[in-house]
């Protein structure tokens, strides 16, 4: 995933009068994301959007581009489900247990098929997105100096500041084809509200071509929260109501994280058997998403 | 080992575990009003026992966006919602790193490691010498790289054995001292870098001609063969070689309660 | 003004454990601001430090080179009186007025001395500001293209994306010696909350080597308010009380805009002689400010 | 002129002054759901006119960190109180200009001049050749530039003479069309640049060839020879030039309710 085209007029697609359209979970990742896509699912440790996770899967979408600053469970999910052709990242681990046994794999055995890596670190991924929120081709940031990254990841030049001659790094905007983040609430016109730890989830949308937010609620008026973060509804593609849709990550206000699902995962996740029976009966079983 | 021994966890006795000895130590290097950059794990719950013993203004700072997060339970992910609900403020990501840490805010940051080497330098990304196809796949950089470049010294806190402790890390994720003295300078990082290395059996301070890690003081009951056992490279042993104190009562008595809480 | 030191290890001077001392305005003004130093007052319309601004006539500063997106009134009066060496800015103007008098004087007249001006847009302010706040030496923007400024301003120039080969207008970092800043509130410790219109008051104060922040009151605790940004005590060298420091702009939630004073400055400021009794009148006369 | 008259503010009569007909052409060429970046003065008038007229949904932006502000009187400032109150999102300064500005999320600019000249650049610096001398020394560019660079197409509202109306700017604060077809594309500006600029006399477009701008309106009661008269360029006037619609009196009374609510 690289992707700064000079012929980009406009980091959006999106037309004079536009705002986002409710839909359904199923309509809304169905109307969006296409085989082949730069995809990110964005949200840090809070607000995790599981629950279209489970959706892409259950689409069957194939060859994705995955962008993910922590690809936790949600993309051990996708990547174990044969969703990815390239994952582009900065730490891939279950936190607070371990490893992602279906991306370790996917790497060392490529299995269920091989899958490429893009490696950068937080602040990298940070700055990427924030230039691509930002209309630019590139970030710069006082980064990956003397570690082993640059020579893996040919999406990290130096460049050489034009007033003092000093180098840093450079590296380029994201700008996935869909961004996908789960908040708390939209309003019935698609604006949308979030808060407590926000994360990168405004970079990602705005960096993004098309955007899907699912939501714990829909509601008829946005109540002011302190520390809240807005995208208005023309800044969005499809809002989609999918209550408890972090889960197992947590909605402030809503739910607490499920500290024993993580640990859970680690089994299911550990073994292609237990994992396909996973697929089976839980994104493909009665109960998912969305309801 | 005899000492330290396993302990059932809620008896308040002089035993301890040896990495409760590694938690504890950790937590005495940070010294009160410091603002620390906390990674999860071993680092978070140091940092935490140091806020509730000898350092109440202890700033943590968590890569999710909070600023001095006070915290009543150790948090089970660097984003847990207590450590926002806490927070003197709280941010984005981006600001995180480019506001925060990038311009050498942060006093120290707090860093656990899958491999260490002789120079301190970190590795969380691959284990094996072929990075397209590793022996063993780790999560990777996270904030480490720029936390280990930006902030004005870094502490490690790591579980020591020839496994972790490598005369050379096989990827260098985070730069620690690089091959040597100037290395940092040379490559334009600005912070002190690793100045403290702190483990189950005992800590390691850089050489100041050399930058190479040197044992410089042993938690009780260890000797240094054990530690030499331990070290992937010839250890060089200080001078002045001191004793870690044993834990006290009141800090085995705050990880422990911290530990019941968040299990 | 253009700062841009490698040999700058860190963007402040602060120490370990330092947190932000309660002072006087004089007190604060009398320590931090010292001739000839790089002075910023930031607030966009809202929170203008204009106590603060009086505070530096008072105390007879020289040869500063005065930083402001927009030197409206507050500027007008620090030139005027003879403060100022240098502006660095990108609108000055009497909002919803007219002119400057004062700064037009200064700049056609070279009354009360002569007024180098280096002079950018909004973004490319900003956008300095950014980098300053950041520890990078310079920010990269779409900008500039086609106009006259970069003829006359030499801290704008070309810079090539790395990835693209596309130009783009860099800008040199601001990194004042002093910012200056009016928030609503402070508590005890020092922690600053601003609500409202934040403009760039966060990366003026993270840009500069040492900061004051006066504020309409200090508090035992800061209760949340929604759209706050906080700024954390050890981020902050000195805090003052300035009740009423932001008249005649406003401080959301204390008091409103005194729009008849922005009308009445264009005839105080309009002749010199009745600028200077302004000065001797209100400046060094009985009611002035921080009551 | 005979019409427009100057007529006392609070009638409702059929009179009207050219400068409301400015503003209420001006707000008429804003249509419902359009993204507008708002200046202070007549763009933020009209923008307002039209928002409580034809344009409910219109999405004000002022740079001051106001996205879909819904003031109930006309702010005097870019930065009232009142805009952040009534507004869907707050947000900082670098970030209206770099998130929302830069990128291309903008669908109108609405801009005022000091001078302007035939292909539409816009002066708001300083009048006179030297710059380093000025003969009149306005405020600067604030946003201009870059609104004029990024927002998908620009509008101009401007009160027309011989002083501002001019061949050439002293000095292109904001670029229009540079000195005619291809120059925005050859300098990387992303936006349509000016797509209308009205005035108290009329309206003028730019020539889809040469992009010089051309008489394509009049107001009721003007006739070319006062707009050529007003114009230090030689006017060119389009084939089909038509005639603006008076004010209805609902628009009137909207201009004059929010004049006298903010006066």
């Amino acid at each position: 995933m690289f992707i700064c085209r000079t012929c980009v007029r406009y980091a959006n697609d999106v037309k004079v009068a536009q705002v986002a359209e409710i839909v359904s979970l199923a309509d809304g990742v169905g109307r969006l994301v296409r085989d082949g896509d730069t995809v990110a699912l964005e949200g840090f440790t809070h607000l995790i959007p599981h629950a279209a996770g489970r959706e892409i899967i259950r689409q069957g979408r194939r060859d994705l581009t995955l962008v993910r600053m922590t690809p936790d469970i949600v993309y051990d999910q996708l990547i174990g489900a044969g969703c990815a052709r390239k994952l582009v990242f900065s730490w891939g681990g279950n936190p607070g247990v371990g490893s992602l046994h279906r991306f370790r794999d996917a790497v060392q055995n490529g299995w269920p098929a091989p899958l490429e890596i893009e490696e950068h670190s937080h602040a990298g991924m940070a700055n990427r997105y924030v230039a691509g929120a930002s209309g630019l081709p590139f970030g710069v940031l006082r980064g990956y100096s003397g570690t082993d990254l640059p020579e893996h990841t040919d999406t990290i030049k130096q460049i050489t500041c034009p007033f003092t001659g000093e180098q840093l790094a450079a590296v380029p905007a994201l700008n996935p084809d869909v961004s996908i983040i789960h908040a708390q609430r939209a309003d019935r016109r698609g604006n949308v509200q979030i808060w407590g730890l926000v994360g990168v989830q405004k970079e990602a949308v705005l960096a993004a071509r098309r955007s899907l937010v699912t939501v714990e609620e829909v509601v008829d008026d946005l109540e002011p929260v302190p520390g809240q973060m807005m995208l208005p509804s023309w800044a969005v593609t499809y809002v989609a109501e999918a209550p408890h849709g972090a889960h197992p990550s947590y909605a402030q206000g809503y739910y607490d994280r499920d500290n024993d699902y993580y640990k859970e995962w680690d089994s299911i996740g550990r073994k292609r058997d237990s994992f396909e029976a996973w697929v089976r009966d839980t994104v493909f079983g009665g109960e998912v998403s969305g309801k | 080992m005899t000492t330290p021994q396993q302990q059932p966890r809620a008896e308040w006795t002089p035993g301890y575990t040896s990495d409760e000895m590694m938690s504890i130590a950790a937590a005495r290097a940070l010294s009160d009003g410091t603002r620390c950059f906390v990674g999860i794990g071993l680092p978070s719950t140091a940092a935490n026992v140091a806020r509730r013993t000898h350092a109440p203004d202890l700033v943590l700072i968590y890569e999710s966006g909070t600023l001095g997060s006070k915290p009543d339970v150790l948090p089970s992910s660097i984003g847990d919602g207590i450590l926002a609900e806490t927070a003197d403020a709280v941010i984005g990501v981006p600001e995180v790193f480019n506001y925060w840490l990038q311009p050498g805010r942060i006093d120290v940051g707090f860093l656990g490691a899958a491999q260490l080497d002789r120079f301190g330098n970190i590795n969380t990304t691959v284990i094996g010498d072929d990075y397209a196809d590793p022996a063993v796949r780790l999560p990777g950089a996270g904030g480490a790289p720029e936390i280990a470049a930006s902030c004005r010294e870094v502490f490690v806190v790591v579980r020591q054995s020839r496994r972790s402790f490598v005369e050379q890390v096989d990827f260098v994720t985070s730069v620690g001292h690089g091959r040597g003295r100037g290395d940092r300078e040379r490559l334009g990082l600005r912070g002190a870098g690793p100045t403290l290395v702190i483990t189950d059996l005992g800590i390691f301070r850089p050489d100041p001609d050399t930058r190479e890690l040197v044992l410089s003081q042993l938690h009780p009951g260890v000797d240094v063969e054990q530690v030499r056992e331990a070290t992937g490279w010839e250890l060089t042993v200080a001078d002045d070689l001191s004793t870690t104190d044993a834990p006290t009562a009141a800090e085995l008595s705050t990880l422990r309660t911290l530990k019941e809480a968040s299990s």
